[in-house]
């Protein structure tokens, strides 16, 4: 393993102190591992907090700010953070207007979150609700398995949910939004290489010369398949049909298309992915409103891509297209 | 025959013998979970179990000794919650904290008692993680093993037999997830692809019911 | 090989496709390979051009837009583009007030950018400035070499002097704030992997598995020495120590801090490495005004990084500042 | 003795048995390329004279022939900077735009004349890239090409001969380029680290005077 590192154990908090020091807009707590927006929130503005494991940056401590979240808890590497921390973020941000736990549908991460919402609320009445996003539809869903995992969609989420909360929306209204989101949204994911954890030191998953595994999430857990390595064109069907026969993307006013880097793979193969998926998508009559490409929700060094894409109305749109300023998602201001 | 006494020290005994097993098998755990999920439980449960040992000792060098069993678990419940994160920190802190409930303010548990306890822990993991036996988790080992100790117990055994018991049965309990199709956790995502693969939770359950019976069995 | 691609000869093109689809606020040449701004200039302000090898993305296609260039020429991977494209480029943006050629120092990039200001001078009496970047200590500076290839600072240079132009700056006076960009940063780089061109089909060095390349560039040429892999900490002073020694940068307004990601590393690692780096300045008492950190001039798949520093006063920072709206730097817009 | 006239189709006979050695030889100048440069010599070329290769097609089948050895060196140098790039682009198209402007408006060149084209080539390429003798570059194998052919023409040789042992001294100058030190492109930034490599332009300058041996000697 080779990695920009001191001591595997110090990865996350040492990686915190550089966040802090390179984004003076955020406030870290690093005895809890807490990110926070630095800057002055409207008084009486519903909270919006996430985390989950560590690894995935920019997700989700690059994307506290204005117009996106108020606090991201980091877990260990891969491992969702503990109630203690959930716990003290919502504490801080709680304003009085409520709080919404945006969580991944991992069974660490909702138990983690789950028990730190019934902590907080019982010491101190804070009113907390919870989206569960799991929109990967390479996972087969059921009751009585663990579900989808929450991917790519989480991102499009933190973005339209905080919008929605920086307009003033009450927690309700701003929960309603974000359980809309989910709903919409849809992923699938293509691996070439595995990620190495820091603490495992060497790679998760062994992938040959010349295959790829479909299906993975974004913790280098192996896929549901493996196929010999496919040009863009065939592995963009891959991902994309998946999508689209899981859910009608077509009519309305579109979709926003999210072409997902997974940390190792270079821009400019997502940018020629982002155009084999568009060029699918037109032929498959879905209007592309919006689109974005890069590295947004990562599983550490792991090359390869995820699509995702969102139905939206106007409503959705408008607030994607709101103001943000974070390190991972700015525009408009 | 006499029950034999559970007390505080034991049950310190057990929690650092379990820590030092995690220890020593954290590489075997991980690399289980590299198989079938993120390669992280090895990590997890040393990092947990690290600083509940640190908590354990932090709590008698400062004085404040955990004078009773339901205090001691509690701590180590607490500890683990507040360490571990992922899966594995909230199920083993439940089992623990509730195993705490269980035993209550007594400086000793008795037979029954501690295996009450056990099984009090058993069914929080299973409220909070919503498992079913065959699920291919942690539950696969320690259910069995609860139900050994159990009717060990039951037919007149004392703790120290039953307490092989049980870890023998957690053992076949973890080797049992192997063939499994798991529908909890994250190697669910996996589907078919699970199978022919050991739990790393089971895997480490079946550490804790050996070092219990490492442990717990032998008179004062 | 496995990368997300269709045919090695199309790379170039297809990437081009896809940022065309995904940047509505772009306009692409495709038969050019040129990249443009889409949206209105102001009259009479100075064309900013750039342009070299592809494989570095997000530049210079990614640095189009208000603010930055107003047009980049995409090479093959690591090769610079020809000088009818550069010509093509320079008469499409001039409005008059002439155009500056933002060009790296690689023999290649220079002599066809050259090539391309003598030939549209000739053609259309256009008026052209040029300034080559030449930053990387890791290489021997002589009258007598290639000089120091132009890395880091590159990136620094186009906001920089593309705020000078939106400003309504003169040719002049654009050219010269250039140079001093150039004048005042070095870089340093380094290397934990190679990278992989695509049309070669395999990595254009082998890096066994414990060493580091020190001093690379940016197109997979292998580095001044090989070392161990070492921590953190000490590649941060490794990186740090030839640029301080080259130039003083104590005193005064401070630095821009730049840690550059080469492609295949995760930003977590950046941001670790953004802490050593941070460190060190504060011990050698260099005050950091801004700091940038992310992957913003990478070798395709490359796994590094590298640390540029410039020295700034107040009108460079204001520079620095100044809104810019570009797929790969934005704010203040 | 008479001369060999070096005529349009002879040159076209020349450039395309190049563009073959480069097609044959793209993967071996990719890995010299890589060894002290950035991987790319050979598709560089390789891509440059495919162009050429088509352009020349292309001519020839609108009915708007090359006729004469300028219009065709020309062609050829025009086509090479503008799909190449790099430093083989404007090194390569300097070469052949300065020997079409040497050679001039007529329909064949005389053994005196090619000589004199070529190294009015090398002239263009050195003021384009300021090398000088023992940077490491192609010129290390086309100047002694240039004053080997110039030499056995002066000597008496005809032109087959002469280009003979003007390709041997290309060779003899590219394998003398393995010990340099590289004070010119991109192997330059390697320092002491270059020596010991072979430099791929001076590699296929020796495909390219090699091709001109082949081609080029043999009276109509
Ligand atoms: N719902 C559940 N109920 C019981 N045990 C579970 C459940 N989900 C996961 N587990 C156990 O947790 C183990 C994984 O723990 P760990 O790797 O530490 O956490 P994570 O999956 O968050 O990385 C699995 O091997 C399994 O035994
Ligand atoms: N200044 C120069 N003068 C002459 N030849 C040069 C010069 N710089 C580079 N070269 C030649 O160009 C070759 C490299 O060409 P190529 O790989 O196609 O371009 P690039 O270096 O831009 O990738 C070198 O091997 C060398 O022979
Ligand atoms: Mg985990
Ligand atoms: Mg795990
Ligand atoms: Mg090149
Ligand atoms: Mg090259």
């Amino acid at each position: 393993m080779k990695k920009l590192i001191n001591k595997t154990e110090n990865v996350v908090s040492e990686a915190l102190l550089g966040m802090d020091a390179a984004h003076p807009d955020l406030r870290v707590d690093h005895e809890h591992k807490i990110i926070y927006r630095g800057d002055d929130r409207r008084p009486g503005k519903v909270g919006l907090i996430s985390g989950g494991g560590s690894g995935h940056d920019p997700l989700h401590g690059g994307f506290v700010g204005l117009g996106m979240l108020d606090a991201a808890c980091a877990g260990e590497v891969f491992t969702s953070p503990v109630p203690g921390q959930i716990m003290e973020a919502t504490k801080t941000v709680d304003d009085g207007a409520g709080v919404l736990h945006i969580v991944k549908n991992y069974t660490g991460d909702v138990m983690n979150f789950e028990m730190a919402a019934e902590m907080a609320a019982e010491e101190t009445g804070v009113n907390v609700l919870s989206v569960i996003t799991n929109d990967d539809v390479a996972v087969q869903d059921s009751l009585y398995t663990a579900g989808r995992r929450g991917v790519g969609v989480t991102v499009l989420l933190e973005k339209i949910a905080g919008a929605a909360a920086e307009e003033g929306r009450s927690l309700a209204q701003v929960a309603e939004i974000a359980h809309r989101v989910n709903a919409n949204g849809r992923s699938m994911g293509v691996a070439l290489t595995s990620c190495t954890v820091p603490a495992a030191g060497k790679p998760t998953f062994d992938l040959p010369g010349g295959e790829i595994e479909m299906g993975v999430g974004i913790h280098g857990e192996p896929g549901r398949k493996r196929l010999p390595i496919a040009s863009a064109k065939e592995i963009a069907a891959l991902l994309v049909e998946p999508i689209v026969g899981d859910l009608d993307f077509t009519g309305g006013d579109g979709v926003i298309a999210f072409v997902n880097g997974l940390g190792g793979t270079p821009l400019m193969e997502l940018y020629l992915m982002y155009n084999e998926v568009a060029q699918i998508l037109k032929k498959s009559g879905i209007h592309v409103a919006r689109s974005l490409v890069g590295p947004y929700i990562t599983a550490l060094d792991m090359a390869g891509c995820s699509v995702t894409l969102l139905k939206i109305g106007p409503e959705m749109l408008s607030l994607w297209d709101a103001p943000v300023r974070t390190p991972g998602l700015r525009w408009g201001v | 025959m006499t029950d034999t006494s559970v007390d505080v020290e034991a049950l310190d005994r057990w929690i650092r013998r379990f820590a030092e097993e995690v220890s020593k098998n954290k590489d075997l755990l991980t690399d289980l979970d590299s198989a079938i999920g993120d390669a992280d439980h090895g990590s997890n449960m040393d990092r947990g179990m690290s600083a509940t040992v640190a908590a354990l000792d932090e709590a008698s060098s400062q004085g404040r000794p955990l004078t009773t069993a339901g205090a001691l678990l509690k701590t180590v419940g607490m500890t683990v919650v507040s360490s571990i994160g992922g899966a594995s920190g909230p199920l083993y802190g439940t089992l623990f904290l509730r195993m705490g409930t269980s035993a209550g303010d007594v400086e000793a548990l008795d037979d029954a008692g501690f295996s009450a306890a056990l099984t009090a822990g058993l069914a929080g993991v299973v409220a909070r993680g919503k498992a079913e036996l065959g699920d291919k988790t942690m539950c696969d080992a320690l259910a069995p093993a609860c139900a050994a100790l159990d009717a060990s117990l039951a037919g007149g055994a004392g703790l120290s037999e039953a307490l092989a018991v049980a870890a023998t049965s957690a053992d076949t309990g973890r080797d049992a997830t192997i063939p499994m199709l798991a529908r909890k956790g994250r190697a669910s995502y996996l589907g078919e692809r699970s199978i022919g693969h050991q739990d790393p939770g089971a895997t480490s359950v079946a550490l804790l019911v050996n070092a219990a019976a490492a442990t717990l069995g032998s008179r004062p």
